[in-house]
């Protein structure tokens, strides 16, 4: 079976992926949660840059994928020192706690 | 002397004593002060009377350009004839003699200079608007002599009981006139759009050149100018400043509310006659305010106790009769009367001044009474006066009243009887005032009789004087009746003189009518005359005090209520309506409205805060949404193109 | 060109100078711009036009008969109102004079720009100073109704931004000639709108009727001099681009559309102000209202676009900045001598200060516009054209003179004449009396011969287009 | 040498001098690299780039490096007083800094859709780890924790966008991109929502409504100092990436996004200046300001040719920047609007840099302000009548909440206290003082 027919097919769940990162990232309350929620949306472009890598049957999307993954990591090392950091300072990783700063 | 020279010395003078005075005057020593102002004005006299042994038609002396615009030329002009000249001769004579009586009347005043600085400016103002060759110069002293109204008015401003009183009469007075001046400014404003100038002349030459223009716009002009004319001459319904006028010190009195200011309302009538002959409606209008007018004044005469105020509501009421003379387009005899008048109601009201000041200022004459022996020049002129405006025959007043019936009875009837009836009511009061105050015992209480004195020559030269002016004053315009040749002089005079007039002559009776009316009205006089003295001196009637006054005696007394009727009408409403607006609309309703809408805009931001919870979880549910409502306005979009 | 920079340059002097010298300096600076003035007018021949070049971008200055009028009018201004605050302590403020001077740079600025956006500019130019001038010395308790004339004036100001930026849009052009060249009625409802704008603009400061609450309260809080500056000078800035900009850029569709609407509300404001003014009892109230009447009247004879009515317009311009300074400094003195202003509380104050009495009643009277004063023949030809125009508005404007003289005798009686409340009150210094002095003259020369003015500023009114 | 290559070396020079924990060294350094930046930036002549190899690339327009440059300076001066506090990290604030510096010069004129994603995560990431900087305070790290969740979140919207932004032309390459969409791809439904995507990205970097809700809370949570930085250099960059991309890419579907653009211009400025004016926080005022101000740079989407964004940016920070070094004035510890009482009478420089800021940022002329926003209208109106309205009826308000504060800064204490100022914020505040007349030129 070739990509092209079934392309539709890895889209969806591309964004079925994105999608569920971006809900999870809305309701759920445990930072650590929150961040792999948003690798779970990061990830679920990749899929979908690689789909159309292969639709296109050019690599350009694939390195992007990488530049990806590494920011990625980037941000994944940023947001665990700074939960941390935050976790000093309130005892809690509950995303809940965190709303001094309003209005 | 060339005339214009003339005519600019004559203007300065009055200018020169006011500048003089008003500068230096605290310095000046009343003495100087005094004979400053009235060597000014009687100087202005001479070089009138000069202006007048000159006199030839119509000379227009221009002294600069105010503005010029392409389609109307404002000059600074003045215009030398027999009226303007006459009218001078009257103000700056009758002037000069109250200025020199003045003297001795304010001697004790601490605002002398301050007097007579204002006393010049007026006569200068005077003599801008009489001589003026346009309405626009006319209206400058129309104003200027308004103001200086305002200034003597309220001159005793920091008197202790009557102070704030003064100066509230005197803007009463200002306002009313500045009513009249809207009149005249619309009838200036219609006048331009008409003939596109101010000139008189120019103006009567365009009438001539063309009879077509009457009805509608006629109308309306003369109307305005009538409205004008009942501001300054006190005329229905504008007349009930002058008796508050009163307040002024007795020569203002006498000299701007009885000699000149006054009578400028007549005067621009006069001046305006070619505008007036173009709408008859106006004049119908004025001759039945002038009836109104002279026969109500005279009714309220009757039961007034304040000698001033009787003298007040009498010029209100000769007012009127002139404006009836006026009404019957006799212009010259109207200016006959104002002529007269001028001499004995000048007379009558120095000859008041005179008794107030003897009296120490008491004004009321129930406290006077038997001044006879104790100021004899004084009763003597008095009498005079007296014996002029109620038409005893052969005083000036019988004759100038007696043309002015003769009007009435050709044109009018109804006229005629309503004059007959003001006429002898003129006689009652004024009779009245005399006996009352001159004759029978001194009711002022012996410690004033004591101080009762005779007033000093600087104030009794004038008295003397009007007295025989008074007396004379009928020689200038006799009737046919008498020598034929030299009759009616006045009249030929002031019309060959005067633009406009020399096609319009008043009716001259003939000899039987003239004659009946004559002892008709002589005998009205002096059966007046005898009436009142058995009731006041015989009987010793005095005037009865407020309470025991009957019904038309109070109605007399209270002046009809006008003050009243005009308050609730006029006044009370608008000081209402500006509480309103003030209050209510301008800042309840607009201040707040804005401040509210601000707030409103401003406390909206209570609301808008909240959305930002503080919730990380709800930011990204926004930032959701947000992509959301991007989708949606994609699709929205696409269905609109498609 | 010195006639404009040199306030700016006064400006920064009085800041950098120490406060003991800047109530001289203040007045030393006034007057060398009012000679400045004075002098460059008097090689100016009324026909031509100087055009001044700062090597602006957008921003060129162009001489008229008008601008001059109008500047040197200014400097006067400026000029009297340190004189007559010279005895105040507000003069002796630093922070006044920079603010004082970096104004009058504005004022100046707007009077003879060329070019719409600077007119913008300099418009907006004058704001910041009289915004510090009103919060440092006057008495606002609560910013709020300071605020309020901001909100007045900024809301014109964008509307007027607004329609700067269309019309520099809609014909790519910016200096006054071009604007003028330029055929704007073409565009139909396009340029009626942007008329709107600056209307708008004009209509908070002269102020017309809706737009004026703002005025009672900001003219009673602010100090005597804010307040004079505020009526003699800058509320003039918006009749001068009515006159000068507005009505001769929009001529035609866009005039027509607006002209009867603003007559209409100058008129409701003569009326309106006049009634008000009539119960108040705050001296400064009365004359900010007798302010609302006056200029109502003028902004309505402008919109007539009549050649002779702008030429004595400007006569009733100069008049009016005469009459404000006058009365405003006689507020000022009794607010200064008995710290109040309610006229209840005075009364008799002739007899214990004759000299003020007497020059307060000239003031009074002129402006009650009686004859020998300016005020006279202004008034007597704006009604005039009204009249003209339309009878019974013209009627109604003449009312002004009957109204005009109630509040104005009240306010002046009753403080003079009325029963004594206050038995002492230092009379008048000599530099409050040489400026009533210089005022009087002033409207008395302009009513003898307002030809004078008449005749200097005809050429500018008369053929904008050059 | 080019300038982020200079900013990068500086970067690296800067951690290791850090180690010697010589603040005024460090400072020094990174000044002096930042300068040598701008230099280079403006004498690049015909130099080209090692990364020129990478064929996507083309240099960002000089004056906007110099710029950038110079609003870093502005913003390491103004807040140096806070960095040398901790003098052992003195060094690595300064590097982060221009680390995400590089990261704003590539954003800032991105031709490649995969270095665009790389010149973004470069700027945000540093400024995740500077705004937590405080570490002891707790509503920092909250600050921290919002910046960095909703950052990341952004950049995953952004990412998706691309995504099917390449899936709809089959590349990364501004130029090829363009080319495909202009053939009329740019209807196709991918290319369309892409282009959305990318715009919530960008709207949530400038910070406009409806992402803005990490500014408030970040600008207060945050020092000062990094507020300076993050508040200016981020716009900047922000917007021109904007301008860029939608200037470029989607050029051909101007009819289909600008609706939008002027529903979230309105939003933003009325929301924004509103909700300022019941603010006690300084910081959160200024975010709300800033956001309004956001609003208003998106004018320059109307008509990218004319519209001369450059001049409000500028204006914009040589007006925030005083106003924050201020703040450090007033608010030493706690933040309060409060403290801002008479705050002009301390020192004469302050209360002139106020006086000028504040007119400046309520566009009162002839400050900078006032000439970027009218030469952003001028170009906006023909195309965005009823917004360019609305938008000057919501700068009213603006205008009132900057009134308010000035009122407040002018209020003449009764007890005059003077205070002093340290020699590189004096530099600052005369900088931006002369940067707000220097509008002057314009006239």
């Amino acid at each position: 079976m070739s990509i092209g027919t079934s392309l539709d097919f890895f889209l969806f769940v591309a964004i079925a992926l994105f999608a569920i990162g971006a809900i999870g990232a809305m309701t759920r309350k445990n930072m650590i949660v929150l961040l792999m929620c948003i690798e779970l949306m990061l990830n679920a472009v990749n899929l979908m840059l690689v789909t159309f890598s292969t639709y296109y049957g050019n690599g350009d999307a694939q390195i992007f994928v990488f530049f990806t993954m590494v920011v990625a990591a980037a941000e994944a090392t940023v947001g665990l020192s700074i939960i941390i950091m935050a976790y000093r300072n309130l005892k809690s990783i509950d995303i809940d706690m965190y709303n001094q700063l309003k209005n | 002397m060339p005339q214009d020279l003339t005519l600019i010395l004559l203007l300065s003078f009055p200018l020169l004593g006011f500048a003089i005075n008003g500068i230096f005057g605290k310095q000046l020593p009343k003495m100087v002060i005094g004979s400053i102002a009235t060597v000014a004005v009687f100087a202005s006299f001479l070089l009138a009377t000069s202006l007048f042994s000159r006199l030839d038609g119509t000379t227009i002396v221009n002294l600069f350009n105010v503005l010029d615009f392409e389609n109307l030329q404002i000059n600074a002009s003045f215009q030398i004839d027999a009226l303007s000249i006459w009218m001078t001769l009257i103000i700056t004579g009758v002037g000069s003699l109250i200025h020199l009586f003045s003297i001795g009347y304010m001697s004790h005043d601490e605002g002398f200079y301050k007097f007579f600085t204002y006393l010049n400016l007026f006569i200068f103002s005077m003599l801008i608007l009489v001589l003026g060759s346009n309405y626009f110069v006319l209206f400058f002293g129309w104003e200027g002599v308004g103001m200086c109204s305002y200034l003597l008015i309220s001159f005793h401003y920091n008197d202790a009981q009557k102070g704030i009183a003064n100066s509230l009469a005197g803007r009463k007075a200002f306002i009313m006139n500045r009513i009249g001046d809207v009149g005249l400014l619309v009838a200036l404003f219609m006048i331009i759009g008409q003939f596109n100038t101010l000139e008189y002349t120019k103006i009567g030459h365009l009438i001539e050149s063309n009879k077509a223009l009457t009805g509608g716009a006629m109308f309306f002009i003369t109307l305005s100018l009538f409205i004008a004319a009942t501001g300054k001459s006190a005329q229905i319904p504008l007349f009930s400043w002058l008796p508050d006028a009163m307040a002024g010190p007795t020569p203002v009195s006498a000299l701007i509310h009885a000699a000149t200011m006054v009578t400028a309302g007549i005067y621009l009538t006069v001046r305006s006659n070619f505008l007036f002959e173009l709408a008859p409606f106006t004049q119908n209008i004025i001759l039945y305010t002038g009836l109104a007018t002279t026969l109500f004044a005279a009714f309220m005469a009757l039961r007034q106790n304040d000698i001033k105020k009787v003298l007040a509501y009498s010029t209100v009421s000769q007012l009127g009769l002139m404006f009836v003379a006026l009404g019957f387009g006799a212009y010259t005899v109207a200016l006959f009367h104002v002529t007269t008048h001028a001499f004995f109601k000048a007379l009558l009201f120095l000859g008041s001044g005179s008794v107030i000041h003897g009296m120490h200022e008491e004004q009321d004459i129930r406290k006077m009474g038997g001044l006879a022996k104790l100021m004899p020049i004084t009763h003597f002129t008095f009498l005079i006066g007296t014996m002029a405006i109620s038409g005893i025959p052969f005083l000036s007043g019988f004759f100038s009243k007696d043309e002015i019936m003769a009007q009435a009875l050709h044109h009018n009837t109804f006229a005629y009887i309503v004059l007959v009836i003001a006429v002898t009511m003129t006689a009652v009061y004024m009779f009245r005032l005399y006996f009352l105050t001159f004759h029978g015992e001194f009711r002022g209480g012996d410690q004033l009789k004591s101080k009762v004195h005779e007033s000093g020559p600087s104030m009794t030269l004038p008295l003397i004087i009007l007295a025989i002016l008074s007396i004379f004053g009928g020689l200038l315009n006799l009737p046919g009746l008498f020598f034929k040749n030299s009759a009616h002089w006045f009249d030929h005079f002031l019309s060959a003189g005067t633009f406009g007039l020399n096609h319009i002559h008043p009716v001259h009776l003939d000899f039987a009518t003239s004659i009946q009316l004559m002892i008709f009205a002589s005998i009205v006089a002096l059966s007046v005359l005898i009436w009142a003295y058995l009731n006041y001196v015989k009987k010793g009637n005095i005037a009865k005090d407020d309470k025991d006054l009957n019904g038309w005696e109070r109605l007399s007394a209270a002046k009809l209520f006008v003050d009243e009727l005009y308050n609730v009408l006029i006044v009370n409403p608008i000081l209402a309506i500006s509480d309103f607006t003030g209050k209510i609309i301008d800042i309840k309703l607009l201040r707040n409205g804005v401040y509210a809408l601000a707030d409103g805009v401003l406390n909206s931001a209570n609301i808008s805060r909240k959305w930002q919870s503080g919730f990380l979880s709800s930011y990204l549910f926004w930032m959701v949404f947000g992509l959301i409502i991007f989708v949606a306005y994609y699709i929205l979009k696409i269905s609109v193109w498609h | 060109m010195a006639l404009i920079l040199l306030p700016l340059v006064f400006s920064l002097i009085a800041w950098l100078l120490p406060s003991a010298q800047t109530r001289l300096f203040g007045l030393i600076g006034t007057t060398i711009n009012l000679f400045a003035s004075l002098i460059s007018v008097y090689g100016f021949d009324a026909q031509d036009q100087l055009f001044i070049d700062l090597g602006l971008r957008y921003v060129h200055f162009s001489l008229d008969s008008l601008s001059y009028t109008m500047i040197i009018l200014t400097n006067a201004v400026f000029f009297m109102v340190y004189l007559s605050n010279f005895k105040q302590e507000i003069t002796s403020k630093k922070r006044f004079s920079a603010l004082a001077f970096l104004m009058q740079f504005g004022l100046i600025g707007v009077f003879s720009t060329n070019s719409i956006l600077g007119f913008y500019i300099f418009w907006e130019l004058t704001l910041l100073p009289i915004f510090l001038i009103l919060y440092w010395f006057g008495s606002f308790e609560k910013p709020k109704a300071l605020l309020q004339f901001f909100l007045y004036t900024l809301l014109g100001s964008l509307a007027m931004l607004l329609s700067v930026i269309g019309l520099l849009q809609l014909t790519n052009q910016q200096t006054y000639e071009a604007l003028l060249a330029a055929d704007l009625n073409a565009h139909g409802a396009t340029s009626i709108w942007l008329m709107g704008g600056f209307l708008l603009a004009f209509a908070v400061k002269i102020p017309l009727f809706p737009f004026h609450t703002w005025q009672a309260e900001t003219y009673t809080k602010a100090p005597t001099a804010g307040t004079m500056l505020l009526s003699a000078i800058m509320l003039k800035m918006a009749l001068f681009g009515l006159l000068k900009w507005v009505l001769p850029i929009f001529d035609g569709v866009a005039t027509e559309f607006w002209r009867w609407p603003i007559i209409t509300l100058g008129l409701i404001g003569v009326v309106y102000g006049a009634l008000i003014a009539i119960k108040q009892q705050d001296l400064k109230t009365i004359f900010a209202y007798a302010s609302l009447s006056h200029l109502g009247l003028i902004a309505a004879a402008l919109m007539l676009q009549n050649e002779i009515t702008n030429q004595i317009a400007i006569v009733q311009i100069v008049n009016h900045s005469i009459v404000s300074i006058g009365l405003f400094l006689a507020a000022g003195i009794i607010e200064s001598r008995l710290q109040t202003r309610d006229i209840t509380q005075l009364g008799g104050i002739a007899k214990v200060a004759p000299r003020f009495a007497f020059w307060f009643a000239a003031i009074t009277f002129v402006s009650l516009s009686v004859p020998f004063t300016a005020g006279f023949i202004g008034e007597f030809f704006l009604i005039k054209a009204i009249f003209n125009a339309h009878t019974l508005s013209g009627i109604i404007a003449a009312t002004t003179l009957i109204f005009g003289a109630v509040y104005m005798l009240r306010a002046y009686q009753i403080p003079m004449f009325g029963p004594t409340k206050n038995s002492v009150f230092e009379d008048l210094s000599w530099s409050e009396i040489l400026v009533f002095a210089l005022l009087i003259i002033a409207a008395i020369y302009l009513g003898l011969s307002p030809k004078c003015l008449t005749d200097f500023v005809a050429t500018s009114i008369n053929q904008p287009t050059l | 040498m080019d300038s982020i290559v200079i900013l990068f070396i500086t970067g690296l020079l800067g951690l290791f001098v850090g180690m010697r924990r010589q603040a005024v060294l460090s400072l020094s350094i990174s000044i002096l690299g930042l300068i040598f930046a701008g230099i280079a930036a403006y004498f690049r002549g015909t130099y080209i780039s090692p990364l020129a190899s990478y064929s996507g690339y083309i240099p960002t327009p000089s004056n906007v490096i110099i710029l950038l440059c110079v609003v870093s300076i502005l913003a390491v001066l103004g807040g140096f007083q806070r960095y040398k506090q901790d003098e052992e990290h003195t060094g690595d604030y300064l590097s982060l800094l221009l680390f995400s510096l590089c990261g704003a010069i590539i954003l800032a004129q991105p031709n490649d859709m995969m270095l665009f994603f790389i010149g973004l995560e470069i700027l945000s990431i540093p400024i995740y780890v500077l705004v937590g900087i405080e570490k002891g305070s707790a509503t920092s790290a909250e600050a921290a924790v919002k910046y960095f969740f909703t950052g990341s979140f952004a950049s995953a919207i952004i990412l998706f966008g691309i995504a099917l932004l390449y899936g709809a032309t089959g590349s990364f390459q501004i130029i090829e991109i363009q080319s495909n969409l202009a053939i009329g791809i740019w209807q196709s439904p991918m290319a369309m929502l892409g282009s959305l995507f990318l715009l919530a990205g960008f709207v949530f970097k400038i910070g406009a409504v409806p992402f803005h809700f990490w500014g408030p809370d970040v600008y207060q949570g945050a020092s000062n100092a990094v507020l300076m930085y993050m508040s200016t250099i981020v716009k900047i960059a922000g917007i021109y990436a904007v301008l860029n991309v939608f200037g470029q890419i989607f050029r051909d579907s101007y009819f289909f996004w600008i609706d939008l653009i002027a529903l979230i211009i309105v939003l933003s400025m009325f929301y924004g200046y509103i909700t300022a004016w019941k603010q006690t926080s300084f910081k959160r005022l200024l975010a709300y300001s800033s956001i309004a101000n956001a609003g208003l740079m998106l004018f320059a989407l109307s008509d990218i040719l004319n519209s001369n964004i450059l001049l409000f940016v500028a204006a914009y920070s040589f007006a925030t920047i005083p106003l924050v070094v201020i703040n450090q004035l007033a608010n030493p510890t706690q933040d309060a609007i409060a403290n801002w009482e008479g705050i002009a009478w301390k020192n004469p420089l302050v209360g002139v840099a106020l006086v000028i800021a504040l007119f400046s940022l309520a566009g009162i002329p002839p400050l900078a302000g006032f000439f970027g926003k009218f030469s952003l209208l001028l170009a906006a109106v023909p195309h965005l009548p009823y917004a360019a309205i609305l938008a000057l009826v919501a700068s009213v308000v603006g205008v009132f909440v900057y009134l308010r504060l000035l009122i407040l800064a002018l209020k003449k204490p009764t007890v005059q206290t003077k205070q002093s100022l340290s020699i590189e914020q004096s530099a600052v505040l005369l900088l931006t003082t002369l940067g707000s007349l220097s509008a002057l030129y314009f006239i």
